[in-house]
């Protein structure tokens, strides 16, 4: 089917600012002061947003990077990174294959996803106490 | 294993070896496939997670399985595939290995146990001539097994333009009097997901968010507006080609290679309401307009009936010789007119003859 | 959809036929009437010349009228000659055509289409506001020319909002569009609209006439 | 009809033609108002043939035709717009003649025409059209509203609503021959009177001629001078030439009146005559509906081609300048305006003749603004001029063509239509204008060369 490549698909992207990480910026800084006051989380969704690559690029230079980055591998991949601003974290989700399933901005103390589950930790507990019976029951309890 | 109830979609994910981070990944992208708004993407982990695994039923009738081939994306494990498997698929009979009474038996125990609860997914259309001669299975007409699911069944969803509209078997001459779900189905909520097929992550989408929060925004087809909210042409990246004037003549001439639009090849984007363009097919790789060739109207009624896929939207919709009959009609207005002319000059004569 | 079914099949197929049936039946019935011989001597028998130059140069004033008649002639052109660029520009239209016909031509970005329509929309306007207010045009003017106005301005509005999508879903507004103009089509031969065919005929019949006898065109 | 009882003439003053009536009849016949809607319908229907039909079918109230037409340009008035005077008569047309004309009846979608507005349009297809034709010059649609009213007339005479004027003079045309008293009797008495009083050579009643001469009752009752002048002309080109007293009165009361009988009658006295004396041929005079009756009409009265040519005196006048045949001197060595007669020129096709030969008298021609086919009426017109209760209408009107002589800055003014003098000299004694209008007929007989 070499002839199919042959056709270049030529789409026009718009690669201009929208104007629209100053707004997040804003929503952001009244996010952190909701989380110092009342601890209250917020998550914004960037894949649903009607971003250019221009913007993301502006979004990801005026955050930075933070001290810490976490790598989930779970169901897929995820990359959870904090940004130079300490509440502030960027939570990029992929599937197997490596595709951007969803990108947040989180508002928290640590992102939810990272912080492990009292039903994981209760099923980890149990794992636990089967392994610790095997080591007494092998000297003989 | 909690015992006496179905265990929660959350519980199935860990059964499984999946921590809860995973199934928080899961909820993320759901949420943003479904453009859900912060509020709901929050709260979707909690309610999903609580939910009892629903049971499923999937009766497949006038259909050729293209549907359920796009749901299962049979060629690659992705994240619609644990969807699959967090909704408690009790009968298919495409896909369970069980067959002839005992998958009947399970069905029926399923559908009693689940009552009331359970998602009914109809997939095809279903005959009504002969009173249902025309689609029998295990001895029972697609008619009355339709009637009898959907009678304990909490929703129907209508999975595919031939379940949605009637589709093919609907098409012209519908010999076997093919009728879509929602003209057999009154007492129950129908979504319908229409497509031919559909997008996979539309279908999973819509019963995803069904078991959220219940039955989404519907638009006048009974599709769910989140997917069926703008028509292809709205969303269409080739549209400045078409606002500029700049289109393809043929699949192979300069236009078609420079990617103008597909207008003048038949393209039906602008009356048809989808993803398509935005969602994009196998795994957001492309869709149809994108690989060169035009919406054939798919997710629409009637798409079969709609003039031909290559005949451009706005070219007539004759039924008949239009050249026959407007030179008919020129001979008729001929023949009157020349009567009214004799008339008049009738009426003339008739003045003429006093002073 | 069904709505745009209808629209673009049977009501446009039978209302082209009633078009047909009609424009047929008002020229027969006006061209078969008696027609009386001239035996004078003709000054020139260059009659097609004189139909045919009175076709062309009657569609401008002459010098000594344009001082009073430019204004209304300048908004007659704009809307004429907007339809026109409209309805045989855009590229959908030429589409339409072609299935009908098999003649295809070109078509202009659809950009241009858009600001055409609307200019031929206000000029319209202008001249209904001139026919409401001009004492020569209130006393002349009778409820064909109100209503075959109407008759011109639907299709011409309903096609914009079309192609803007305001208001209702796309092709409910496409089918209101396609009745508006299978409206066109059925009246335009039994009401004032009939001058489009009848303007060449008028024209050259009196051009004949006038060039016979060496008047003035 | 004895002699007193025709309508009495105005002789004296400006206008020669039918004295002012203290009581106007502008109705005729006993006729009760729905015989008389019956009868004009009638006629009118018949007239109808494809051509007007197409005119009748072709108008789309655009308005234009006002802005051509000097009674709405100078009064401003609505119900002056040239289309509008036929209105009723169109309704007719959609009534009983138009290819939906039984729907139309059926659902009474056009009403029928009644008495009192055939009466009230009287004043608008006689007193106010000269049928000039100016209004046919703008039409976008090419309808030829002129001829409309012409035909409308018909209908209107039939059912008996021509003004009080125009139908004593067509009465007095039709029993005397002639609308302004000029008799077989007055007209041999009047050549024979000019023939010793310009010493010109007179031929009246010859057997045999090649050129048959006719003349207006206005230049035999008012003009008298053209007589002798038409005379001199010919004799001069050494043509075989005679009037006839059996065929000499060139205007046609029964096209002005609309009566399309009498028309016929008037024009075949004229034909006959022609054909009597063998005429190759028949010489209008100074006239200007005189050129639409037969140039442009006799041959149709007659049924078929005419067996000789028919000219009108500037014609006639400019072809034979043109060929040298006639020689003139230049006797007119200053600045003219010539103003050219509608039915003549813009209705006729006469343009060119009349300036040849004033070019060829020495003349500088100034052409007013509006000339040859563009050229704005002199008002009078179409019987207009006989119609006194058109009066101030018509000066309306006249104030264009003054201005328009004034601007040329020309010092004389000459015109070619006998009915143009008149409304000129009227106007000029009602304006104190300092112009007169002038004959080209006399001016060329002034200056033959020697």
């Amino acid at each position: 089917m070499r002839a199919l490549e042959a056709i270049p698909v030529v789409v026009e992207t718009l690669d201009a600012e929208t104007g629209v990480v100053p707004a997040l910026l804003r929503e952001l800084d009244d996010a952190l002061q909701g989380l110092l006051d009342r601890g209250t989380h917020h998550l914004i969704d960037l894949s649903t947003m009607p971003m250019s690559a221009a913007d993301r690029r502006a979004l990801e230079q005026a955050l930075g990077t933070g001290e810490l980055t976490m790598e989930l591998a779970a169901l897929g991949r995820s990359q959870i990174r904090e940004t130079s601003f300490p509440g502030v974290w960027w939570v990029r989700h992929q599937d197997p294959q490596g595709r951007t399933l969803a990108e947040h901005v989180e508002v928290a103390i640590v992102p939810e996803i990272a912080q492990a589950h009292a039903s994981d930790i209760e099923r980890g507990r149990r794992r636990l106490g089967t392994l610790i019976g095997r080591q007494t029951s092998g000297r003989g309890t | 294993m909690t015992q006496g109830r179905n265990p929660t979609i959350l519980e199935v994910f860990q059964q499984q070896g999946l921590s809860r981070r995973a199934f928080l990944q899961f909820c993320a992208a759901t949420a943003s496939l479904l453009a859900l708004p912060a509020v709901r993407a929050a709260e979707l982990p909690a309610k999903l997670g609580a939910m009892p695994r629903p049971t499923v039923i999937y009766l497949s009738f006038q259909e050729c399985t293209g549907c359920l081939e796009s749901l299962t994306r049979s060629f690659s494990p992705t994240i619609e595939n644990l969807i699959f498997n967090t909704i408690s698929l009790d009968y298919n009979d495409t896909l369970q290995a069980a067959s002839g009474d005992a998958a009947e038996a399970a069905r029926e125990d399923a559908m009693r146990k689940a009552a009331g609860k359970y998602v009914l997914i109809v997939d095809g259309a279903i005959p009504r001539l002969q009173d249902g001669a025309y689609c029998v299975i295990g001895g029972k007409s697609a008619l009355d097994s339709l009637r009898h699911a959907a009678e304990g069944a909490a929703a129907v969803v209508a999975v595919g333009t031939c379940a949605a509209f009637g589709g093919i078997p609907y098409a012209a001459p519908n010999p076997t009097g093919a009728v879509p779900v929602q003209d057999l189905v009154g007492n129950r909520p129908v979504i319908n997901i229409s497509g031919c097929p559909p997008i996979p992550e539309v279908i999973t989408g819509t019963i995803v968010y069904f078991l959220s929060f219940g039955v989404p925004e519907l638009d006048v087809h009974r599709r769910p507006l989140m997917f069926y909210g703008n028509t292809i042409h709205d969303r269409c990246y080739r549209r400045p080609f078409y606002d500029k004037g700049l289109f393809a003549k043929t699949f192979d001439d300069e236009g078609a290679r420079n990617g103008w639009c597909l207008y003048e090849l038949g393209c039906k984007g602008p009356v048809t309401y989808n993803a398509c363009a935005t969602t994009k097919w196998n795994n957001g790789t492309s869709f149809p307009i994108e690989s060169g060739h035009g919406c054939l109207g798919c997710s629409e009624p009637n798409f079969w009936d709609g003039g031909g896929f290559y005949r451009p939207l706005s070219s007539g919709f004759w039924h008949g010789n239009v050249g026959a009959e407007l030179g008919g009609a020129v001979a008729a207005g001929a023949i009157i007119g020349a009567a009214s002319a004799y008339a008049a000059r009738h009426r003339q004569k008739a003045t003429s003859g006093d002073k | 959809m069904d709505l745009l079914n209808i629209a673009r099949g049977p009501a446009l197929q039978w209302s082209l036929v009633v078009f047909a049936v009609g424009v047929v039946w008002r020229l027969a019935g006006i061209l078969l009437l008696a027609r009386k011989p001239d035996y004078t001597e003709p000054r020139s028998t260059n009659t097609w010349g004189g139909a045919v130059r009175m076709i062309v140069s009657r569609t401008w004033s002459k010098r000594e009228f344009l001082d009073r008649t430019a204004f209304a002639q300048t908004i007659g052109y704009v809307f004429h000659i907007g339809l026109a660029i409209v309805v045989f520009g855009f590229v959908p239209h030429i589409l339409f055509i072609r299935s009908l016909t098999g003649l295809g031509w070109p078509g202009l970005p659809s950009g241009i289409i858009y600001v055409t329509g609307a200019l031929t929309l206000a000029a319209l306007a202008a001249a209904l506001v001139r026919r409401l207010t001009n004492p020569v045009l209130r006393l002349l003017s009778n409820v064909d020319d109100y209503f075959s106005w109407l008759v011109t301005v639907a299709p011409v509005a309903t096609g914009l909002v079309a192609v803007a999508h305001l208001g209702a879903r796309y092709e409910t507004l496409l089918a209101v569009h396609i009745f508006s103009v299978c409206l066109l089509l059925a009246w335009l031969p039994f009401g004032k609209l009939m001058h489009s065919f009848l303007v060449f005929i008028s024209r050259g019949t009196t051009g004949a006439l006038l060039a016979r006898k060496g008047a003035s065109i | 009809m004895s002699e007193a009882a025709l309508p009495p003439l105005e002789t004296t003053g400006p206008r020669f033609g039918i004295k002012k009536p203290e009581q106007r009849h502008d109705m005729q016949g006993d006729m009760s108002d729905n015989e008389r809607i019956a009868i004009a319908m009638r006629h009118f229907v018949r007239d109808f043939g494809a051509v007007a039909a197409t005119w009748m079918e072709s108008c789309v109230h655009c308005g234009m035709c006002a802005e051509a037409c000097h009674f709405y340009v100078q009064t401003g008035d609505p119900k002056y717009t040239p289309i509008w005077k036929i209105e009723p008569f169109k309704q007719a047309y959609k009534r009983e003649i138009s290819p939906f004309s039984f729907f139309i009846r059926a659902l009474n979608l056009k009403p029928k025409v009644t008495a009192d507005e055939l009466e009230q349009w009287q004043e608008l297809i006689y007193d106010s059209c000269t049928m000039c034709g100016r209004c046919t010059m703008i039409c976008p649609m090419g309808i030829d509203i002129a001829a409309l009213v012409g035909l409308a007339r018909h209908g209107m005479n039939k059912a008996g609503l021509v003004p009080h004027e125009l139908w004593a003079a067509a009465q007095r045309a039709e029993q005397e021959g002639s609308p302004l008293g000029a008799t077989a009797k007055v007209f041999q008495e009047r050549v024979e009177w000019m023939g010793d009083e310009a010493e010109v050579e007179m031929h009246m009643n010859l057997d045999e001629a090649d050129v048959l001469v006719t003349m207006s009752s206005i230049e035999i009752q008012k003009y008298p001078q053209s007589i002798a002048a038409v005379a001199k002309v010919l004799n001069h080109l050494g043509m075989r030439w005679t009037f006839r007293s059996d065929g000499y009165e060139a205007t046609n009361f029964g096209l002005l009146s609309g009566n399309a009988d009498w028309q016929k009658d008037m024009s075949m006295k004229l034909i006959d005559a022609a054909i009597r004396c063998k005429a190759k041929l028949l010489l209008l005079p100074e006239c200007g509906h005189a050129y639409s009756a037969m140039r442009w009409a006799g041959a149709n009265a007659y049924g078929k081609p005419l067996p000789f040519k028919v000219r009108h005196i500037s014609e006639f006048l400019g072809e034979h300048i043109a060929d040298g045949s006639l020689r003139v001197k230049k006797g007119l060595d200053t600045t003219v305006t010539f103003h050219d007669p509608c039915q003549v020129a813009r209705r006729g096709g006469v343009f060119d003749p009349p300036r040849v030969a004033l070019e060829a008298l020495g003349a500088e021609v100034r052409e007013m603004k509006d000339n040859r086919g563009m050229s704005w009426c002199c008002g009078g017109g179409g019987g207009v001029i006989s119609i006194h209760r058109a009066d101030e209408l018509r000066y309306k009107a006249f104030e264009i063509k003054m201005r328009q002589v004034d601007e040329t800055r020309a010092e004389k003014l000459v015109v070619s239509c006998a009915n143009c003098r008149l409304s000129f000299d009227d106007s000029q004694k009602h304006f104190h204008w300092d112009k007169t209008a002038q004959s080209l007929l006399e001016l060329v007989a002034d200056n033959l060369a020697d």
